[in-house]
């Protein structure tokens, strides 16, 4: 589906609702009857990104599955904030087993419901970027390969939260974690480590592969929705700010996480069976330091004087990005929404 | 090996008795020196040691003969299969051949044989044959229905008649009175 | 025993490659695909797991998702588990899971010890050794009903090789007799969306203990279960299989054989041996080691004199396991305990080892922990090289070195 | 499936989490305020324009219309000829360019007419109030008292209604159809309006006509005089009376070449007109430059292109029979215009002074209490009472910015003070919000959007017909305008507050209703705030 573009609304399709939309074209998130699937009283920091990304992400997946949706999910923040005893914050049927292991549970419960004829009920796996991209990494990747019909997501904050701020496999460069600290002669996470872990699904040639924010709500939706549809193994990677670990106010969540995409540090793509389809232009490019500054994790690229060769560094990833991913709209003017295409 | 151990088995339970058949446990790979063994009895078959001191050995392989003491535990009254197309002279075997009773011991060019019956140098099936016409401990019959059990279709009748054929070959070499000294009062 | 776990009806079966137990499961993925495995739901589905760990992850989603579920492993690959295993068990799931109990390297070795099983006894799962062939065939049958009966999982443990690989004839019962015996799995806990629940939560210091008593409770509650399940499959197939223990000529043995599985077999021939020779000594095979039954042990072993333990497994710097299991059974009673290590890494048991080892036991002269057909001389060279140099290097390398094991050496 | 036989702890029900109240964790809490937009701040009328752009956004223009109409009873009248400071103010002039709140509130004020809305008066209370001048504050003040069910009789001295609006303002930028239809709208709420009536004795007429109060809006129709040497007396005019005269039987005669004095709207008005007679030349001579002028500079422009000449920096010394002699100033260091002893000769067939008026209050002089000021301005209080109890006056004829607008506001601002005098109360305004400045605002919700134009009238057109000069926008255009509202400071139910809560503390109301933040659970992280397009919630300190 094509995002309307009325370039005259008011807030267009930025804001999460729009009483001027007709209400097909207003977000999950905008309902009244949104299943609030990840339900209050759960224990997450304030304004916890990855909360945030779980609900968005399991309402859309239930609407689309029509409430037929299990979950499975691996260890971590959003495991033991969600479903400490005696209360679980989860409104749906949600199973966790272990930190490495979320993708297999989920083979498995999707196995179980093909050998009882039960395709009407989807099935998701969720995890952090430690559970993901690390230790259920065989997993995940055992899953791809089978193409197993589960849709996976993975709420990535970049490093190990629950733990206390430890690095991962997607720790972004020059980032200050407490196994990668601010000092020495390269402060914080090196340059040229890490793994890409969405172009690792696409390198299984899996049905669907995406990148999305819990910046861009309508994005999000749209790209949970199409996945939630698709059978065989699916793969979407969520980027949720964690106040707590990148030291930010916590209003700041999805702002901090809009400038991840306007800096292109994180683009929005779209990859079916191992090709890149589709990509979210940028609306506003700014520079990375508008990105950085407010992180408590890259305080140290801000001292008196700037760090401009690292932050250099990673202005070039981002421009990388924005060349290889074509994020900005094309020079002819047309809106931005234009371009929101998930065709 | 393992297999023409398990066509005994088979062949024996057909007969109404127990039977039990295992390889030297090796890992799977082709081509290393095997032994398997095979107990047949009227009781159940509880034991699970190998076999040391068989009452009948088949060598389907005689290169090996002199490079591992094979005969060590076969019983003074035991029975010696030999898959070669060579004379029994030839293989230098004269001490044991000696230590056994007469027509004890036979040569059979098995492979052969199943070549030219099945085109596949496969001698499992032929060598039973053997044995059953040597020992009388299982009838032609059974072990050609354990050949169709264990290899259903054209194969199995293939070999079902390599075992016929070297049966009756050895068969019409035995003495009356041979195939009826039964191993199984004292089957371990 | 692919065919008898066909005929409970499986639904979901994940498994990936380990010697002794990859030809089960070969032959399970073909019956899959031949659509021979009927489960209640219809289907039954084979998944190729990217490991051991993986495989039994599945089986977890699998069973939580109301699947019966199967997998079979061995050694390293149920080490590789480990962690799920106790997750399964945690989770009161119902998976059963053959072992092909086999040494755990390194040296890596393939053959049959229980090293592996014995590794994770305290798992929270139902262990349940096979004798034979037959027996392994029913233990599955029964392992099913027992597990969904108690929302416990089950390992049913068989010889590597002694079993997996022999080749005997075995009773295979009609899907009609197991359909009789085992009703379709009626979960406990169930992810569904008309009924959601959470499952798995983390649970703090408040509960913790009570969630494990119940984990307790639950093995103490399969003693009873097991002993029902066998009566019972007694009555339906006329077949006595399984239950807790099993005596064989120990009314008024003065010495009794303790063992677990296969191995039971050749000591009863011993046992009938030695009883012809006039001397008084009797088997008690455990069936279950886990829960592990402390009644019917000490029932049957508190008249005799001396019990001896001969365990295929070793608890290095502590000596016997299963003995150990077997003296707090029979704690306060003056029976005499031996542990006689045996079989390692696939060594033979023989009779005529067994029979020298019971006489020197009933001589007093057994020395424990006993090894049985240890090589002393193997052990006093290596020992005086390594007192000669500090880095002696690898210690297999040099035992194998002198023993030149060849194929036809049985050992 | 039986629930008691699920394992203890490790299996839990289902959103029991919400036992939890997390709203302990709360240093701080989200509220939702409504901030005053600048464009209502700026609004002489006191339109809440943020409020009528609301319902325009989504094509309800009659609501629209009459959210208008509680403040302004002109709304076609107002989007042609106001100066719109509220345009000047709006936020989204810092974006792009500020709305075209002007043209949407002329679309609903034609729309209005083309559909006949009415407004009902209100119950009758039995109290007459008495307004002398039927000019904008005179009739939007009878207007207001209308729908509160006062009696209204208004008098003028003119021959028709409509004050500066009819007698000031040229047809071009004010088509007389439209001003006569909303002032019909207003009569037919049961005003009466006695034209041709020159009040004299105040008092007198007050007692005859058992009025309870009275409203005085006569005005500033007096031109001021300047001294100029030498003058010709028969060629010279004074813009009101010429503009004026436009509305009389007979058009004036001003020949070919005409000189226009002074640098104001009226100025402009008048050269423009001049053009139209027929006026070869119109030349506005100003003693300042461009930038000192006070017209409006999109005035100018269209002045301009319509042939109208500037001599900046001049000022008029003498008139003469065929010319006039300007005298050329220059700017000190402090911007003010100097002498400079040069001079020249303008021809001039007519001059036309634009200086600016007075009141003509002369008839009031003997009311009791009442303060008039030199130029005969009236002096008046905060309520636009004057110091005489029950009088009160409004529009020019007070100290004020003379504009349509001003004189609309005094009109409702009086309204209000007289009928709660007449209902022996007081009206206290209600406290302002604070001003929604444009820090804010989260623009980058808003979509990119430029603003809609109006439609011109060709030059040539302009110069010789006095057809309207600006068109009116469709209504597609009209909603496209609306839709560039930034709805400063008042929430307009985007549903961010509602999306990016990752407690689900925000409970949403339904549409029209807005929003409430559920305190037990929201743990006040200000995603809320962060995320307000329009700058409708703000933290405040936690008290619990």
């Amino acid at each position: 589906m094509a995002d309307q573009r009325i370039k005259f609304y008011q807030t267009g399709t930025f804001t999460v609702g729009n009483r001027l939309l007709d209400p097909e074209r207003r977000t999950v998130q905008a309902r009244m009857e949104r299943t609030n699937s990840l339900d209050s009283g759960h224990r997450a920091c304030q304004g916890c990104g990855e909360a945030l990304g779980a609900r968005y992400a399991i309402d859309a997946a239930m609407r689309a599955s029509n409430n037929r949706l299990v979950a499975v999910n691996a260890t971590g923040c959003l495991e033991v904030f969600s479903t400490p005893y005696p209360e679980s914050s989860w409104k749906i049927p949600w199973l966790h087993s272990l930190f490495g292991n979320a993708p297999a549970v989920a083979a498995g419960v999707a196995a179980a419901l093909e050998a009882k004829g039960r395709s009407d009920v989807r099935v998701v796996a969720q995890g952090g970027d430690g559970g993901t991209v690390d230790i259920g990494f065989g997993c995940l990747s055992g899953l791809f390969e089978r193409n197993d019909d589960v849709l996976y997501l993975c709420y990535d904050n970049g490093a190990y939260m629950n733990t206390g701020v430890q690095r991962s496999g997607s720790t972004p460069p020059a980032a200050r974690t407490m196994t990668t600290p601010a000092v020495g002669p390269s402060p914080g996470n090196s340059f040229g480590t890490g793994k890409n872990l969405p172009r690792i699904a696409m390198a299984h040639a899996i049905p669907y592969v995406a990148t999305a924010s819990v910046a861009d709500l309508h994005d999000l939706e749209a790209k949970v929705t199409k996945a939630t549809m698709l059978r065989g193994a699916r793969y979407i990677h969520i980027f949720v700010p964690c106040p707590l670990g990148w030291a930010h106010d916590p209003a700041l969540t999805i702002t901090i996480a809009r400038l991840a995409i306007e800096t292109g540090l994180f683009p929005l793509f779209e990859a079916e069976r191992g090709r890149v389809v589709a990509r979210t232009t940028i609306r506003r490019k700014v520079p990375v330091e508008q990105y950085l500054e407010p992180q408590g994790r890259f305080k140290h690229l801000f001292g008196d004087p700037p760090d401009h060769k690292t932050i250099g560094a990673i202005q070039a990833i981002a421009d990388e990005n924005i060349e290889t991913y074509n994020l900005l709209p094309p020079e002819d003017g047309v809106g931005h929404e234009a371009l929101r295409n998930h065709a | 090996m393992v297999t023409a151990a398990e066509l005994v088995a088979i062949a024996a339970f057909l007969d109404g008795k127990y039977a039990q058949a295992f390889p030297s446990f090796g890992s799977e790979r082709m081509g290393a020196p095997v032994m398997a063994f095979c107990r047949m009895s009227d009781r159940a078959i509880r034991l699970r040691e190998p076999v040391m001191n068989p009452d009948a050995l088949i060598i389907q392989d005689p290169t090996l003969l002199h490079q591992v003491d094979l005969f060590a535990g076969l019983s003074p009254s035991g029975y010696l299969l030999l898959n070669t197309s060579q004379e029994l002279s030839e293989l230098g075997l004269d001490d044991l051949v000696a230590r056994l009773p007469a027509d004890h011991v036979r040569t059979v060019p098995a492979t052969d044989i199943a070549l030219a019956q099945t085109g596949r140098p496969i001698p499992n099936a032929a060598l039973i044959g053997g044995l059953a016409a040597q020992t009388g401990w299982v009838t032609l019959e059974a072990v050609r229905k354990a050949i169709g059990r264990k290899f259903p279709g054209r194969i199995g009748e293939a070999n079902a008649a390599a075992a016929a054929a070297v049966y009756e070959a050895i068969r019409s070499l035995q003495p009356s009175e041979a195939g009826t000294g039964s191993p199984l009062a004292n089957a371990n | 025993m692919a065919a008898a776990v066909a005929l409970c009806r499986p639904e979901v079966i994940s498994c990936y490659p380990i010697t002794p137990q990859t030809h089960i499961v070969e032959r399970l993925s073909e019956m899959v695909r031949k659509g021979e495995i009927g489960s209640a739901s219809g289907g039954c589905r084979y998944i190729n797991a990217e490991s051991e760990f993986g495989a039994l992850s599945i089986l977890i989603g699998a069973s939580a998702a109301g699947a019966r579920a199967y997998t079979a492993t061995a050694s390293q690959g149920l080490l590789f588990m480990t962690e799920a295993v106790y997750n399964a068990s945690g989770l009161g799931l119902p998976i059963v899971m053959t072992i092909g109990n086999r040494a755990i390297g390194a040296p890596i070795n393939i053959w049959n010890d229980h090293s592996d099983s014995m590794a994770l006894r305290d798992a929270g799962w139902i262990q349940l050794h096979a004798e034979s062939n037959q027996e392994a065939v029913d233990l599955h049958i029964q392992a099913f009903r027992l597990a969904e009966a108690l929302g416990c999982p089950v390992m049913v443990c068989m010889d590597g090789f002694v079993l997996t690989h022999a080749y005997e004839p075995v009773d295979l019962p009609t899907q009609a007799q197991v359909d009789a015996y085992l009703p379709p799995y009626e979960p406990i806990q169930l992810l569904d969306p008309d009924d959601p629940m959470t499952i798995g939560a983390m649970v703090g210091p408040e509960a913790f203990a009570e969630v494990r008593y119940l984990a307790h409770h639950t093995q103490l509650r399969a003693l009873e279960e097991i002993a029902t399940l066998k009566a019972e499959f007694l009555r339906q197939f006329g077949r006595e299989s399984g239950g807790l223990t099993e005596c064989y000529r120990t009314g008024d043995a003065e010495t009794i054989l303790v063992a677990l599985g296969s191995v039971n077999g050749t000591i009863r021939d011993v046992v009938d041996e030695m009883r012809d020779a006039g001397v008084p000594v009797g088997s008690l095979k455990i069936g279950a080691y886990r829960p592990f039954p402390v009644g019917a042990v000490r029932e049957a072993l508190h008249p005799c004199k001396r019990a001896i333990v001969v365990e295929k497994d070793l608890a290095p710097g502590k000596g016997g396991i299963v003995s150990s299991d077997v003296k707090m059974a029979l704690r306060g009673l003056p029976v005499i305990v031996q542990t006689v290590i045996a079989g390692l890494g696939g060594r033979s048991i023989t009779k005529a080892s067994l029979i020298r080892m019971i006489n020197e036991a009933r001589a007093g002269k057994l020395d424990e922990p006993h090894f049985l057909d240890l090589d002393w001389d193997v052990i006093r060279t290596e020992l005086a090289r390594r007192r000669q140099r500090r880095r002696a290097g690898p210690t297999a390398e040099h035992v194998l070195r002198q023993v030149n094991a060849v194929a036809s050496k049985v050992v | 499936m039986v629930l008691d036989t699920k394992p203890f702890a490790i299996t839990l029900d289902p959103d029991s989490s919400r036992a939890n109240h997390t709203g302990a964790w709360r240093t701080m809490r989200p509220v939702y305020v409504d901030r005053l937009p600048p464009c209502n701040h700026a609004c002489p009328a006191g339109e809440n324009i943020q409020a009528w752009l609301y319902h325009a956004e989504e094509r309800r223009y009659e609501e629209a219309w009459r959210v208008l109409m509680d403040d302004n009873p002109l709304p076609a009248v107002h989007g042609r000829v106001c100066y719109h400071p509220c345009e000047t103010a709006c936020n989204r002039a810092q974006l792009d360019e500020a709305v075209g709140i002007h043209s949407v509130e002329r679309f609903l004020g034609d729309e209005a007419i083309a559909r006949g809305w009415r407004i009902e008066p209100g119950p009758p209370t039995g109290k007459k109030v008495l307004i002398v001048g039927a000019g904008p504050s005179g009739l939007s003040c009878a207007y207001h008292l209308a729908r509160v069910g006062h009696a209204v009789e208004i008098r003028d001295a003119g021959p028709r209604a409509g004050g500066m609006m009819r007698f000031g303002i040229p047809k071009y930028r004010l088509p007389r159809e439209i001003l006569d239809a909303e002032i019909a709208r207003i009569v037919a709420m049961g005003v009466t309006i006695h034209l041709n009536c020159h009040v004299a004795d105040l008092e007198a007429e007050m007692r005859q006509g058992r009025f309870d109060a009275a409203f005085l809006a006569i005005g500033a129709h007096l031109a001021k005089r300047t001294e100029i040497p030498g003058r010709d007396a028969g060629k010279i005019l004074d813009a009101a009376s010429f503009l004026r005269s436009m509305e009389g039987a007979t058009l004036p005669r001003v020949g070919r070449r005409v000189v226009v004095y002074g640098g104001g709207n009226t100025a402009i008005d008048v050269a423009r007109t001049a053009k139209r007679l027929g006026a070869e030349e119109a030349v506005i001579v100003y003693r300042r430059d461009r930038a000192h002028m006070p017209a409006h500079a999109y005035e100018i422009d269209e002045a301009i292109e319509e042939g109208v000449v500037f001599r900046w920096l001049h000022t008029i010394k003498g008139v003469e029979a065929e010319t006039v002699t300007v005298e050329v100033m220059e700017l000190d260091a402090t911007g003010r215009p100097r002498p400079t002893g040069r001079y020249e000769e303008l021809d001039a067939d007519t001059l036309i002074l634009a200086i600016g008026q007075n009141a003509d209050t002369a008839f009031l002089r003997h009311v009791p209490g009442l303060v008039i000021g030199e130029d005969g301005i009236v002096q008046v209080d905060g309520t636009m009472m004057t110091g005489r109890p029950g009088l009160f006056a409004g529009g020019d004829m007070v100290p004020s910015e003379r504009t349509v607008t001003t004189a609309t506001g005094h009109g409702k601002k009086a309204a209000r003070h007289i009928d709660a005098y007449l209902r022996g109360s007081r009206y206290v305004k209600p406290e302002s919000h604070p001003i929604a400045t444009y820090d804010t605002i989260h623009t980058w919700y808003y979509t990119d959007a430029e603003r809609s134009t109006q439609p011109l009238l060709e030059a040539v057109r302009r110069r010789s017909t006095f057809d309207e000069v600006a068109g009116g926008l469709d209504p597609d255009t009209a909603l496209l305008e609306a839709r560039r509202c930034l709805s400063c400071g008042n929430c307009f139910e985007c549903d961010n507050c509602y999306g990016v809560c990752p407690d689900n503390a925000v409970i949403k109301l339904g549409p029209g209703k807005r929003f409430r933040f559920d305190y037990d659970y929201c743990k006040g992280c200000g995603i809320c705030v962060q995320e307000c397009p329009c700058g409708a919630i703000e933290m405040v300190k936690e008290t619990h």
